[in-house]
């Protein structure tokens, strides 16, 4: 089985290319022979076929619950997967230090907050406090590395004058609730600020973490780059020292574009720099 | 601070400016400017009234927001009459929540309680009113006793009610007087429908704790989240300003004969479940004393814990049985509140279901009193309908056709289980030892702000609300905090 | 919330509109990145936008496990469903007794099986025994319906042959397995061979059941009618009053095409009679 | 008449000819048609043989598919010297057998057992041997112990066993010598891997009964399904065949070591688990006794039984711990399988998952032997790769977590669970005793003739494969029938 997957796939329910795919989902509704109609219209528009209901109930008068499974028709291309690769070797607390220490010549400061009315603190803590995550320590621990953690339900403003007074090179900021995108305005929020309060390529690296940003989509919200589920701190200490080094070295060269992949100068919109 | 404007919001000031700035604020806001909250908000407020200022309450606001009005402490005979004129309005207020509280009685008499226990408890959290209503009405139609409307992330913090019908909350809805009045009315609706008694839950936390508990009791609220030290520890809030708020808050409370639900569940979202086993136990006795303090009844301690305990443990479950069991045998007449697990879900929902099975069950087998649904997509978004719906189908199956495993559960007295339970009901002990222990006037504040609870350090004087406190004077009055305290309605 | 539907509806998590669909499936590929943007690209090809990875599992080291959530962006138009109203009446036994001696003068006869290899025969039995189904009684109750149940794994021939033998109005088979099309095959082999072994327009009624064909599938199978999950005996009774009496009807109009909706003269391939 | 192929494979001959028509089935045929099969095939077979009608069994099979030798019965010495010719050749294929079973005893201790009881077991069902394979392994990388192979759709009624590897099984793969040995092979190298031995099952069952269960001895299977009446009641066969077919089988098994499975669990998927509780343990009794008969130890008494209460009955899962604890209570010795909820899932996955929970907690609570895995798909499909997974994930968080209840569970002697197992043993006995009371001299093909058993009237006249049945003549012989009789191995 292993050795060598082919480029095209398809999901696997018992045999190699059955396409076989569970899905759930309520309609609003009530339940009766044109509510099942309906849920079979829409696993062929999600390109089941052949779709079986295999399960429709009744929630109250006016909705119904569906389980249905069917055989996805589409085909996964891994050609056109792009993966974001680490686009940093990860090092040791050892290593971040002693590279801090040589190319930065000061210790590298990070500014780090829930913003808006996310109070969610413990993804940001793990990455951040001594004690750390997943058996790693936090950026605390590193001794190279000066953390300011202002903890949760920071304002915007109140998070841009601190990074201003710390003279942070790194803003770190977590966002946890996502009902509504309240994630993906409070990041545009906070990036906008950014860039309106320092000026053209002087604003501190960005960085965004939480558990449901999409992969990829930092351009978009203004960001350097974003860390998702079970991100550890050694991984985010690696990725500043890469991208702070690099902008160092960028910043020589007038007009050369910023570091990493994701903060490619123009975002969907053709402009990043507002 | 929000002690006087719920004062005034049971004397009978309500609305909000065209900013939604409500009423209650600019007239305090006023009074601390030109007097002074020492005195308290109602010798100014119905010394103005009497001046003729403003032919009512309203009107004063208004005027007071433009600044268009004079107040100043009255003094003596006007002293008295001002106060007298305030506790006869402020007395409206209170005998609006006892007609609402002997309403509840009727209600429950003419629909009826849950036949079973533990009672089933379900949120909703869509953010819009609108939504919410069909929702927590469909959640009830498939079983649920006890409906809790999540509040919007952020509220607690706000130093002002909102005001209206509201449609924009993220993860949860404002709390509101409109929103608490249009959703009782809805589930008034169910209830009759349904021929049970629907309750309704919000949260009395937050830098307006004192005014939303007062809402709570005049829109016939049955239950109310109302922590002694939430507020300090996960919200930062001054804890002087907490104790006051929470006092007056409970006062309430047990006037109106709502269930207050203590929020232990939210130490084992941050700390380890095990280790930290005993500090659910503390809070529950200190919450259970303030509580008594502030003339709660043992029915209306819906004390809280929680299924935390990483189910990747070795007998996980039985830990969770032992420390259900421990909380039950310590509280035998309050009705616990099990809370299902949260920080130990993750993306796989067929995991996340069969977890909630085995809380559930814990709850069934320990005899808890408000079962708190748990939702397979816990990890994922703030409830959908048909989780709702899916978690209530396996409250139903549990409780139905396991639920009488009570009768062949003995835990032997060396077993794995009392052996638990014995262990945390010292750990609990020993913590309360080295609370009293400590050196200063009032040993529980130091205590807060040298860390002790959930390693977060809560200095007195520090914290979120801080400015809103205000040192009594010796004059200082208020006819709610006095009228609940004598248990008087005039 | 009910009274009148919007004819336009989208799934329903917890707003109006919002689409939002669970889905889990497997990937034939190790667990990396490069799987999880394979999952994400499935759910942006079944139309999900913007879809979640919610969880993803490592199942040996070949194959991947993924839960998604996302919103469906894909719209269920209520007018376009096209539901199979029971074409009938639904009669008591006593309104299908008279109606059987009235207007066919004899006993209808029925002649059941689970054909094939399929020993599942709860679901036909269900539908015939005098025991019944879901509190009604089976069509052996009847007194003008003669049953003929010949069990589980009768072969084709076999089936023909006895209800040619019974002079069989009705015939009903149960397909319950379904793995690679085993209902499918085994329907259209038997329709074939019913069509075979009679006179044009003389194929008794074909019925067949079972829990997971798919609704309108009968013209492709070449049969007359088909009955899913649930199905109670009282509505086959219904039906083959219905039908037959239709259709004996109809047969004194030479040409008339054969009632039922479902057997209309040409199947998707343009003849029904091969 | 599959016994006499099974000893013709037990002596070594096997294949097929181009149609797929094993030569087994070729020479008992063309025995059967020149002798008649009363005598025994042997003797007419090494009588050919030493006759030089072919120089070697397939040659002679060969021939005789092609009507180019002559058979007949030998007589007097002749005889003798064809006995013994057979004994030789088939006491070879047994100290096959008795060589796979102790090699089998050694991987087990090199490789281990698994560390928990119930012994998990799991099914593959993809009908494609080369797909059903790399699941297999999956699965015991997951966790399972025992993996069984179930057969496609059919092959129960085909009077020959199908060859080679196959791809083409519906809802199964055909149980053929070479797909035995293809995963046996698999699960070997797995084994390896994970430090545990994997054991393999599959199905001695059908017409072919006695040919599946020698071939599983002689590839290295590790239990088989085989029950006394299955194929009676569920399948029609025959019932006389039947009881004949199953004695050599369970001889085979006996001596190859192999743990049999019993069927029970079908009593519940058409009748009701309450009504007909009883039937499943009169049921566990005959096949216990029909076992001891054919020599198999309590050790290899995998006596069925299963969780198909209906869920939304009060108290199922306790009337299911009732049940499970008596059948447990009765076999003390016995391995018994306990199997998952079929009947009452539903397409609704998620309930279909939490009562797998359940289940699972029923097994590990009464100390069950063989746990067969509960799928949450069950109503929809065979088996998905993932449904196995989470299903072991489901069984893993059970015993690991919740296991240890047993310590607490103590069911009172006049309690629900206790009076309902006293109420079933009752009823079994009562049945037992009516079945001893049939008229007519054997009174169990009596009572099954008469619809005792699952309401299904199965006349000892009628059924499947019943022109295979011969009555024996009183020279028949059968090497292999005598030597496992005797125990002996040349
Ligand atoms: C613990 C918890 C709480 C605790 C928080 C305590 C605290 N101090 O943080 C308490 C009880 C206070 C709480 C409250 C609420 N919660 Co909450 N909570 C959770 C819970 C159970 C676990 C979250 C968690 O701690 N995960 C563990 C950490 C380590 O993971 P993480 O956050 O993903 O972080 C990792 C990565 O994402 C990344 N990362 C994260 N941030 C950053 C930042 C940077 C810079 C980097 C580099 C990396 C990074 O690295 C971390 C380590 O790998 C989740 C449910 C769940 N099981 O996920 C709900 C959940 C997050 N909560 C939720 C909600 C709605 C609330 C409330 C708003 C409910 C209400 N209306 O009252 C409240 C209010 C809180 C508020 N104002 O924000 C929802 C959010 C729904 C949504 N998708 O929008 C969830 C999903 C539960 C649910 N299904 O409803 N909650
Ligand atoms: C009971 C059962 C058995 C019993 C059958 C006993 C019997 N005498 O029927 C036993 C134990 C023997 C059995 C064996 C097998 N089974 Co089985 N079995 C089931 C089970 C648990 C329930 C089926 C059932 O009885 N449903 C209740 C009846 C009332 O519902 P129904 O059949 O849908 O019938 C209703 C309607 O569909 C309709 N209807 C049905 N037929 C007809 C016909 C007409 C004319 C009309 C009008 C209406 C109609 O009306 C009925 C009443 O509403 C299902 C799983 C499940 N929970 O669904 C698996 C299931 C059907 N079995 C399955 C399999 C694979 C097998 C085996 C092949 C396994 C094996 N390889 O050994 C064997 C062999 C059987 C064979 N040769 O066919 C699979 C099929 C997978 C698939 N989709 O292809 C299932 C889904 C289980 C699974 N997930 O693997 N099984
Ligand atoms: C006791 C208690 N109070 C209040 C809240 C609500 O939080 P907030 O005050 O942020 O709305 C919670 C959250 O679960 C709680 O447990
Ligand atoms: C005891 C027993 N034997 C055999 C089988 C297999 O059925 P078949 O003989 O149709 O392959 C089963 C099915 O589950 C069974 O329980």
């Amino acid at each position: 089985m292993s050795a060598s997957t082919p480029d095209i796939i398809r999901p696997y329910g018992d045999t190699t290319g059955d396409g076989m795919v569970q899905v759930s989902f309520t309609l609003p509704v009530p339940h009766d022979k044109r509510a099942e109609g309906a849920a079979r219209q829409l696993a062929a528009k999600m390109g089941l076929e052949p779709a079986l209901v295999v399960h429709a109930k009744a929630m109250g008068p006016d909705f119904t619950f569906f389980v249905v499974y069917g055989s996805a028709k589409h085909l996964v291309d891994l050609r056109d997967v792009t993966v974001v690769e680490r686009e940093f070797p990860l090092l040791s607390p050892a290593e971040v230090n002693k590279a801090v220490k040589s190319r930065l010549r000061r210790k590298l400061v990070v500014v780090g907050a829930c913003i808006g009315t996310d109070a969610h603190t413990v993804g940001i803590d793990a990455i951040l406090n001594v004690k750390g995550f997943a058996g790693e320590k936090g950026l605390e621990y590193y001794r190279e590395i000066r953390v300011v953690n202002l903890g949760a339900q920071v304002l915007v403003p109140e998070l841009v004058a601190r990074a201003r007074a710390e003279r942070a090179d790194a803003v770190m900021v977590s966002q946890v609730v996502t009902q509504r995108d309240a994630h993906l305005h409070n990041t545009m929020t906070m990036s906008a600020a950014f860039r309106e309060a320092y000026p053209a390529g002087q604003v501190p690296l960005l960085v965004v973490g939480g558990p449901r940003f999409e992969e990829g989509s930092a351009p978009k919200l203004g960001v350097d780059r974003i860390f998702g589920r079970g991100t550890t701190p050694a991984e985010v200490a690696s990725y500043l020292v890469h991208a702070l080094t690099t902008r160092s070295a960028a910043a020589a060269v007038p007009g050369s574009p910023r570091p990493g992949g994701a903060a490619a100068p123009s975002g969907p919109d053709g402009r990043k720099q507002r | 601070m929000s002690v006087e404007r719920a004062t005034l919001r049971l004397a009978g000031l309500s609305g909000a400016d065209h900013d939604r700035v409500p009423w209650v604020n600019h007239l305090v806001d006023a009074v601390r400017a030109e007097v002074g909250l020492e005195h308290g908000v109602t010798p100014p407020v119905y010394d103005a009234l009497r001046r003729g200022e403003a032919p009512d309450l309203l009107t004063l606001a208004q005027r007071a927001a433009s600044g268009s009005v004079h107040l100043r402490l009255p003094e003596g005979r006007e002293a008295a009459a001002a106060r007298s004129a305030a506790r006869r309005e402020v007395g409206r207020g209170l005998r609006i929540i006892d007609k609402q509280r002997a309403r509840r009685d009727r209600l429950v008499k003419r629909h009826g309680d849950p036949v079973q226990r533990p009672w089933i408890y379900l949120i909703v959290a869509t953010g819009d009113i609108y939504e919410d209503i069909p929702q927590a009405q469909a959640a009830a139609r498939e079983g649920a006793d006890v409906i809790a409307v999540i509040r919007s992330t952020g509220q607690s913090l706000l130093d002002y009610v909102p005001e209206g019908a509201t449609r924009e909350g993220y993860a949860g809805t404002y709390a509101t007087q409109e929103n608490f009045r249009l959703m009782r009315a809805a589930l008034d609706e169910t209830s009759k429908e349904l021929g049970r008694y629907i309750r309704l839950t919000n949260y009395a936390s937050g830098l307006c704790m004192p005014e939303i508990a007062t809402l709570a009791g005049l829109e016939r609220l049955d239950m109310m989240l109302n922590d002694s030290m939430y507020g300090i520890l996960f919200r930062d809030i001054n804890p002087v300003r907490t104790f006051v708020d929470q006092r007056f808050s409970r006062q309430i409370h047990a006037r109106a004969g709502i269930i207050i639900n203590t929020g232990e569940d939210n130490y084992l979202t941050t700390a380890d479940a095990v280790d930290s086993a005993h500090t659910v136990t503390v809070s529950q006795l200190l919450n259970e004393y303030f509580a008594k303090e502030a003339g709660l009844q043992d029915w209306q301690l819906g004390l809280g814990h929680a299924f935390e305990v990483n189910p990747d443990l070795p007998d996980s479950f039985r830990i969770e049985l032992a420390h259900a069991l421990l909380a039950r045998q310590l509280f035998p007449e309050a009705p616990l509140k099990w809370m299902p697990p949260t920080k130990h879900m993750t993306g796989d929902v067929f995991r996340g279901y069969l977890l909630d099975g085995f809380f559930n069950l814990v709850g069934a087998m320990t005899g808890q009193g408000i079962l708190l649904v748990g939702m397979m997509t816990e990890a994922v978004v703030t409830p959908f309908l048909s989780d709702r719906d899916l978690a209530l189908q396996n409250v139903r199956y549990v409780l139905n056709a396991v639920g009488g495993l009570t009768e062949d559960f003995h835990p032997p007295r060396d077993g794995f289980i009392q052996t638990r339970a014995r262990q945390v009901l010292g750990e609990a002990v020993d913590l309360l030892t080295r609370i009293t222990q400590e050196p200063g006037a009032a040993p529980l504040l130091e205590a807060i702000a040298d860390g002790t609870f959930g390693l977060m350090r809560r200095p007195a004087n520090a914290g979120k609300g801080l400015d809103g406190v205000v040192e009594r004077a010796a004059d200082y009055d208020n006819p709610a905090a006095t009228m609940l305290e004598e248990g008087s309605d005039r």
